[in-house]
């Protein structure tokens, strides 16, 4: 019996030493970069056709392996052409034909050259195949396409459409070519498992995890055949692996262990993770958070419900917000605030920012009794400056530094004046400083979020919901699983999403944003509208439309009209406040700078930063091992 | 006729812990006696007067809390060495016990494991004092079995699958594995039927002859003692209260109390219904004072009130210990 | 007596019969009552599923006109069996369960729940045999022991750990492990089921992979699962210390470990095997908690991703078959008994 | 009051009963509270304890120790919940079971097998997920309640079978008293003891539950509960920042709870039978 558990032991003992014996990784760790996959498990491992519906593009497939025409490029404010040879790209005088010309030398990854035939089969595919994600536009708009010579592809539109190349344009997705030698042979193009993909991108597939965990990419031999390395150079991992974590707590540790290089984290877990002398982020100082994300966080308001359609009431609870506690809750502090409905990114600060500053400064909301009041406070981004550095945090002293930080303003902390504008319509607070409405009743509001409490969405919520409750709101927090749904039915009062649809981030134009905001676009309760963000407010004004028709008629290459038709869409969703923007979107990146360096840092800004983004293919060349 | 085992003024019991104090119960009270070679000892007395835990204390092994010794001694005689037990490691008295002294326990119908074979606790019992190969020792136990008159099959099934006479039989057969001096056997053939009390009866009896060693039999049913006891001891409220020869007690029994327990005994012929002691055994936590008999008996004095009588001879194979035995 | 005899093994063989007749049928029973409760719970509550699947595809697809929307949802009425009657949903239901066909998953469409759950299941299934199978025995065995020499310091010591530790909620207790065993003391990776970079493939090297992926999560299940088999055991040794056998053993000097092997631990054992059978339930929730801390590629790790991503249908994928995995231990681990136990085996 | 005496003499009900009654004045601390729970920045943020802030303030802004008060409070809640009315529902179904037996019982015990064997915590996650955050304290007490009553069920049955067979049910309906009288009268004194014995695993089993719900993120998450504060401690990464007494404190607080119910459960178990105490202790 003791013999045995002697025995016993022993096999433990040398199972355990032999089990350190054969270590992890299989391709060498000072020649990989590892990073983790934003949106976790891959649910189709062996599935990369991402034409037909969603594959996980950000497990490498759409950074490494496929080149779009056209990329907007946050960071600089740019649209980059990739497998385009110009942008912008060529309309006609009434926009009813679009030519795309192509880069030269570029070759699939199997070795097949890329031209005008694989963007025509792309297009024309696209049109006869309704399971396609891109069929409804290509349907819509294209009469016929047709190749010109082997690099000039054009396109003759249904109607006029000044803005057919966006569908072309990534962020975040759009119509990339297909092979057409790998695609013609394919029966059914929605099933096609796409498997090993083919790509023009820099890398090729080396292998994956079939649960879906890990997906690793190796560089191609004939690199500079893509159009990435055509331009920028050869990019320096030799392979790259994307891997996923159930919890943020095993990211961090692996970040702090050396086992992850790049890593997309919470406010809380970048404060973990900087604790580490080997781990950087976007900023070398506080605040880390990687402020170029264009997208603005904000509070929807219902307009088909009581009493959110009257202005006055949406202005009262945009005063009823102390954003410096808000931007605690929501951001500890890190993200730039924006008074107006797009975010403080590159792109954005020169076209609308600085026009804006002294409208903003000057803009009066009218109280009645011929009281007027100045609600824009500059003094917001000082007054967020003070508090980080109470907090501890270093803050730099360059008023500038701190605009760039916080932000160039936001509204006053005033519930005086909200107050004012509430007893306007009739409401009234009890003897307990509750607020009622207008017929009595006791004022509630069912503030609905996503469910997902690490999103930006859910902390707006608790934010907001901290707020008018200390105004005297009885406020409800509500995540259902049908978030999204419900906001697209109209089935709730204020909501937390994007204040409004995000911009490019990239060229000046603004017509992504606005369009949600136009009159056909809204639909009763019950019924689907087509944008979450801005749609689901159900908001329209005459004014709106009239500037979205001006807008569709101007040239995406005529700047100076774009922004002018711009700053005056701007300042009417300032003016009628149909949702709240709050702050500029940012990101938290852990990088380790153990294996490798020259990220793309705020210093040193060159590509998006993002890992996830399908622009980390153009970070690439620029990368430097840590050990050389 | 030598001695085996000897017992001077033991007093033993178990300690209560009770509310807030703790409190001694003593089971066993200045019990002197002797057990002789090649005899069999009964020991007699209403359940609850303290045979058993007598019996117990007579087992060195079984000997450890909640039964404490609480003066006293206790004398073995191993080849003719007399062996102060209490002085003992607890190896060596590992060693005496069931070598040289056994044991039948009370409701010895769970004593084997029961979802072992019988062979099994035969073969632990072997291994533990016997220092043999498995093979050897299983032949040990079948040829023991068999010369008992058990089938040997019996060692192979599960105990719930054999009757209580089988099982008691099977227990005596345990107990006399190594052929050891003296046996204790604690109410051996209570919960038995009468067919079954008379086999294991008779199989006492015959080991007993056969290997002339001694057996110290505690039962309250005198009609056992009758049958096979050689020498009886009467227990009362933990002492002991008359010894003496089977048929001196059956015959002649002098204490009140041995009478009451002899007139209990069903007789061929009788008529009317026999009397059983009146009212109830003492409590040990509140013991009368004097003779603790002394409420139950008939002939009660002053005397058996405030002193308590010793054990004296009434003649050489007579002992009592009761006031009216002096006058 | 040979007559005798025969009828003695019909009975038996009667008796065992009844047993196996009543234990099937009542785990069919159960089978029927868990998955219809996983049918009916969803349709009981207020909200509606397909609307959580559309938002989903608004989440991640690009807008979807309102067309389409209205159309997916005839569609995914269709495909998930919510069109028709109430009991033409429930056969419809049946009808895919008996298939194992639960549609497909809304985050990870197109991919079907069923493929998921059979790359999923293994892990989890591994991962919680393997630590109960360790829990139950270390933590008999330490118990019985410890049970029956309470009073010595060691057993009081273990008594005052097993209670600290049990308590402890799961997440956390793992958590711990792996900041002092993956981060501190780098011994064991930081979480997953394999190395990464490399698939797994039959091997011995592989095998050694993955148990040394599985380390800490069933340390953590074998710990935490442990030390309520201890208590358990502990205070049935106590009763079993008593029992006639032993103290005879005892008195007959067994000796000390046969005693406590054979004789006390074995007996103690008979109604922890029952006890096992009521807990694996239990012990299949805590694994699927310990999975996450472990990013283990289980159901748990599924599950989560599921809860969070709102992927109902994956949700009841997991809940359907989770409900199959235990009632089917149990059954097993309740058809087991007959053989530990010859009371019942030849009654 | 020898009873109580009796049990006090047991070191663990002792120290169980200082544990609980520690608790529960916590729990009724929270109303002398100076804060909101649900408001958040209402104190410095991520400082350690120190006066006034004795268990130190979270990154929320609340006051560790006050939270804590609410979040015993609640768990608790949720727990006596949950037990009483699973208790209810046990002592019914034990009761029809034992009294009426034969048909009756057997399809009452197949269920309630049935149930038993479920994995409970998975049907919990199933419902908790799809009524994602939005079940009120109550509604979580009854939902566990509905999950939590078949192992109890079992032992009021068995209780009863014993009593059925007792002389006093012959006499009891010999004397013509009805079903009720006698079910109310005659078996609850019995059976109450040992209801009340199995609250005690019932309320561990319901925190422990409640616990694992909330680190799921499946419970309404602006209520502080021990589970919730326990979410929020790690999901805000308390750990790896080395905000140890935010996370500290409700594993502390859960360890001290669920110890202190272990205890009492054990020791009254025994007290008031020996012979099933094993079976019952540990099953949660």
């Amino acid at each position: 019996m003791r013999k045995g558990v002697r025995l016993m032991l022993i096999v433990l003992v040398v199972g355990i030493v032999l089990c350190f014996s054969c270590l992890a990784l299989a391709q060498p760790r000072e020649e990989t970069l590892i990073h983790d996959t934003v949106t976790g498990v891959v649910g189709t491992p062996d599935d990369f056709n991402t034409w037909a519906g969603w594959r996980w593009p950000d497990r490498g497939l759409h950074q490494y392996c496929l080149e779009p025409l056209w990329i907007a490029e946050p960071a600089t404010g740019e649209i980059l052409p990739l497998l385009a040879r110009a942008w912008p790209p060529e309309y006609n005088e009434d926009f009813t034909k679009m030519t795309i010309y192509l880069r030269e030398g570029i070759y699939w990854n199997d070795g097949i050259p890329f031209t005008a035939d694989d963007v025509v089969f792309t297009i024309e595919l696209h049109k006869r195949v309704p399971q396609l994600l891109m069929h409804g536009p290509m349907a819509e708009y294209v009469k016929e396409v047709r190749k010109i010579d082997d690099y000039t592809v054009e396109i003759a539109l249904t109607k006029p459409n000044s803005r057919f190349h966006s569908y072309f344009l990534d962020r975040w997705g759009a119509l990339r070519p297909m092979p057409k030698h790998v695609f013609e042979k394919v029966e059914d193009p929605i099933t096609f498992k796409f498997n090993p993909p083919v790509g023009t991108g820099p890398y090729v597939l080396e292998s994956y995890d079939p649960a879906g965990y890990w997906t690793t990419w190796k560089r191609r031999e004939d690199w500079d055949r893509s159009a990435t390395g055509q331009i920028y150079g050869e990019p320096k991992p030799k392979y790259i692996t994307t891997r996923v974590f159930a919890t943020e707590e095993a990211k961090i540790l692996a970040l702090l262990n050396g086992e992850l290089d790049l890593a997309y984290l919470s406010v809380e877990g970048m404060r973990a993770a900087m604790r580490a002398p080997h781990v950087r982020t976007w900023r070398k100082e506080w605040p880390w958070a990687c402020n170029i994300d264009p997208f603005v966080p904000g509070l929807v308001f219902n307009h088909m419900k009581e009493p959110y359609n009257l202005r006055d009431v949406r202005w009262a609870l945009t005063l009823a917000i102390n954003i410096e506690e808000f931007m605690t809750i929501a951001a500890d502090l890190m993200a730039p605030v924006s008074p107006i409905h797009i975010p403080p990114v590159p792109a954005y600060k020169k076209a609308y920012f600085e026009p804006m500053y002294e409208w903003l400064v000057n803009f009066e909301l009218d109280l009645g009794n011929g009281e007027k009041f100045k609600p824009f406070d500059p003094e917001v981004p000082f007054k967020l400056a003070a508090l980080a550095k109470k907090k501890g945090y270093p803050v730099p002293e360059d008023p500038e530094a701190i605009k760039d930080i916080f932000g160039i303003g936001w509204w006053k902390y005033a519930p005086d004046v909200a107050e004012k504008l509430l007893t306007k319509h009739g409401f009234f607070k009890d003897e307990f400083g509750r607020w009622h409405l207008p017929d009595g009743s006791l004022w509630r509001i069912q503030l609905s979020g996503h469910p997902e409490p690490t999103t930006f969405h859910h902390r707006t919520m608790l934010a907001a919901a901290d707020q008018w409750r200390k105004f005297g709101i009885g406020v409800e927090t509500w995540t259902p699983v049908a978030f999204t749904t419900l906001n697209l039915l109209g089935e709730f009062d204020v909501n937390t999403t994007w204040a409004a649809l995000e911009p490019w981030g990239a060229g000046v134009d603004l017509y992504r944003t606005l369009w949600p905001f136009h009159s056909s676009q809204v639909r009763p309760i019950g019924e689907y509208v087509a944008f979450d963000p801005g749609g689901s407010a159900r908001w329209s004004d005459p004014r709106m439309d009239e500037i979205i028709t001006k807008l569709e008629k101007v040239a995406i290459a005529d700047e100076k009209a774009t922004i002018e038709l711009g700053l005056e869409a701007l300042k009417l969703l300032v003016e009628e406040m149909p949702t709240i923007p709050v702050y500029g979107g940012i990101a938290f990146l852990g990088w380790s700078e153990m294996y490798w360096t020259n990220y793309p840092g705020a210093e040193n800004l060159y590509p998006h930063p993002w890992h996830w983004w399908p622009n980390f293919k153009l970070t690439l060349p620029f990368l430097k091992p840590a050990k050389e | 006729m030598g001695l085996v085992l000897k017992l001077e003024s033991l007093r033993a019991g178990y300690i209560l812990r009770s509310l807030d104090r703790n409190r001694v119960i003593p089971a066993v009270n200045e019990v002197s006696l002797e057990i002789r070679d090649d005899e069999i000892y009964g020991i007699a007395g209403e359940s609850g007067s303290g045979k058993s835990t007598l019996l117990k204390t007579m087992f060195a092994t079984a000997i450890e809390p909640p039964l404490r010794i609480f003066g006293g001694k206790i004398y073995y005689y191993v080849q003719n060495k007399e062996i102060d037990v209490l002085t003992l490691s607890v190896q060596e008295k590992m060693r005496l016990s069931w070598q040289y002294v056994s044991y039948i326990p009370q409701g010895s119908m769970s004593v084997f494991n029961p979802i072992r074979k019988v062979r099994t606790v035969f073969l632990d019992f072997l291994k533990s004092h016997v220092k043999e190969g498995e093979e050897k020792l299983l032949a040990v136990a079948t040829r023991h079995v068999k010369a008992l008159g058990l089938a040997p099959e019996v060692l192979d099934a599960y105990p719930h699958q054999l009757s209580g006479g089988m099982k008691q039989r099977l227990a005596i057969a345990l107990a006399t594995l190594l052929n050891p001096r003296v046996i204790l056997a604690d109410e051996p053939t209570t919960a038995l039927d009468v067919v079954a009390q008379k086999a294991v009866i008779q199989l006492l009896r015959e080991i007993q002859r056969e290997s002339k060693n001694t057996i110290v039999l505690v039962t309250h049913d005198m009609g056992v003692h009758a049958n096979i006891a050689t020498r009886v001891a009467i227990m009362y409220a933990g002492k002991i209260v008359e010894e003496g020869s089977t048929t001196a007690i059956l015959k002649r029994p002098l204490h009140p109390y041995t009478k009451y327990l002899i007139d209990s005994l069903p007789r061929i012929g009788d008529k009317h219904v026999r009397e059983s002691v009146p009212g109830n055994p003492p409590s040990f936590l509140d013991l009368p004072s004097g003779c603790a008999f002394h409420p139950r008996c008939p002939y009660v004095q002053e005397i058996c009130k405030r002193e308590v009588p010793q054990l004296v001879n009434v003649n050489a194979e007579h002992k009592i210990a009761c006031w009216l035995e002096r006058r | 007596m040979d007559d005798l005899e025969e009828e003695n093994k019909r009975m038996k063989a009667k008796t065992l019969r009844t047993y196996l007749a009543r234990r099937i049928l009542q785990y069919i029973f159960v089978v029927f009552l868990g998955l219809s409760l996983v049918f009916f719970i969803p349709r009981l509550l207020p909200q509606d599923p397909i609307r959580a699947i559309i938002g989903q595809f608004q989440q991640h697809g690009a807008g979807l006109d309102t067309k389409t929307v209205e159309t997916m949802v005839v569609t995914f009425q269709e495909l998930f069996g919510l069109s028709g009657s109430l009991v033409e949903q429930y056969l419809t239901f049946w009808r895919r369960i008996l298939t194992l066909d639960f549609g497909p998953s809304f985050f990870q469409f197109p991919t079907p729940v069923s493929e998921l759950l059979r790359r999923f299941l293994p892990w989890t299934l591994g991962l919680m045999l393997t630590s109960t199978v360790v829990a139950w025995l270390i933590g008999n065995i330490i118990g019985g022991i410890a049970g029956y020499f309470s009073r010595s310091r060691w057993a009081r010591l273990m008594d005052v750990l097993a209670t600290v530790v049990r308590p402890m909620p799961h997440y956390v207790f793992g958590l711990v492990l792996l900041i002092l065993f993956a981060y501190l003391w780098k011994v064991f990776p930081l979480g997953g089921g394999a190395s990464i970079g490399k698939p797994l493939s039959f091997n011995i090297v592989s095998l050694l992979d993955v148990l040394r992926h599985s380390f800490l999560p069933i340390l953590t299940l074998v710990i935490l699962n442990g030390a309520v088999w201890y208590h358990q055991m502990r205070l049935l040794v106590q009763n079993v210390k008593n029992e006639d056998f032993v103290q005879y053993a005892k008195m007959g000097g067994v000796r000390t470990w046969c005693l406590v092997s054979q004789y006390v631990i074995r007996n103690a054992m008979l109604p922890q095997v029952t006890g096992l059978a009521l807990s694996i339930g239990q012990i299949y929730s805590a694994a699927i908690i310990v999975e996450i801390v472990f990013s283990y590629p289980g159901l748990g790790t599924l599950l989560f991703e599921a809860i969070s991503r709102a992927d109902y249908n994956l949700i009841m994928g997991i809940a359907a078959i989770s409900i199959l995995t235990v009632s089917t231990l149990v059954l097993i681990v309740d058809l087991l008994y007959p053989l530990l136990d010859p009371r019942i085996r030849y009654r | 009051m020898k009873i109580v005496q009796e049990l006090f003499r047991d070191y663990r009900f002792t120290l169980g009963f200082i544990f609980l009654t520690a608790l529960v004045a916590l729990a009724f601390l929270s109303f002398l509270s100076p804060y909101d729970p649900v408001k958040w920045l209402q104190v410095p943020r991520d400082m350690p304890p120190s006066w006034p802030h004795i268990l130190g303030t979270n990154s929320k802004g609340q006051d560790v120790f006050w939270e804590a008060t609410f979040a015993i409070r609640n768990s608790l809640l949720i727990a006596l919940i949950a037990a009483s009315v699973s208790r209810i529902i046990a002592a019914v179904v034990g009761l029809i079971a034992g009294y009426k037996g034969g048909s009756v019982d057997q399809a009452l015990m197949f269920l309630t097998d049935g149930i038993l064997v479920l994995p409970l915590v998975m049907m919990l996650i199933l419902v908790a997920s799809i009524m994602k955050g939005q079940i009120s304290l109550v509604g979580l007490g009854i939902l566990l309640a509905f999950f939590g009553w078949p192992w109890d069920a079992r032992t009021v049955r068995a209780q009863v079978l014993s009593l059925r067979e007792q002389v006093f049910t012959q006499t009891a309906m010999l004397s013509g008293k009805g079903v009720l009288a006698l079910v109310l009268g005659e078996y609850m004194p019995h059976i109450s003891p040992l209801l009340l014995s199995t609250v005690l695993n019932n309320m561990t089993w319901s925190i422990s539950s409640e616990i694992t719900l909330a680190i799921l993120g499946l419970s309404k998450l602006e209520t502080p509960t021990l589970g919730t504060m326990l979410y929020w401690a790690l999901r805000r990464q308390a750990l790896l920042l080395g905000y140890w007494w935010w996370i500290l404190t409700p594993v502390v607080l859960t360890l001290v709870l669920l110890v202190g119910l272990y205890f009492i459960s054990v020791s009254l178990c025994e007290y008031l039978d020996p012979r099933t105490r094993a079976q019952r202790v540990t099953m949660e």
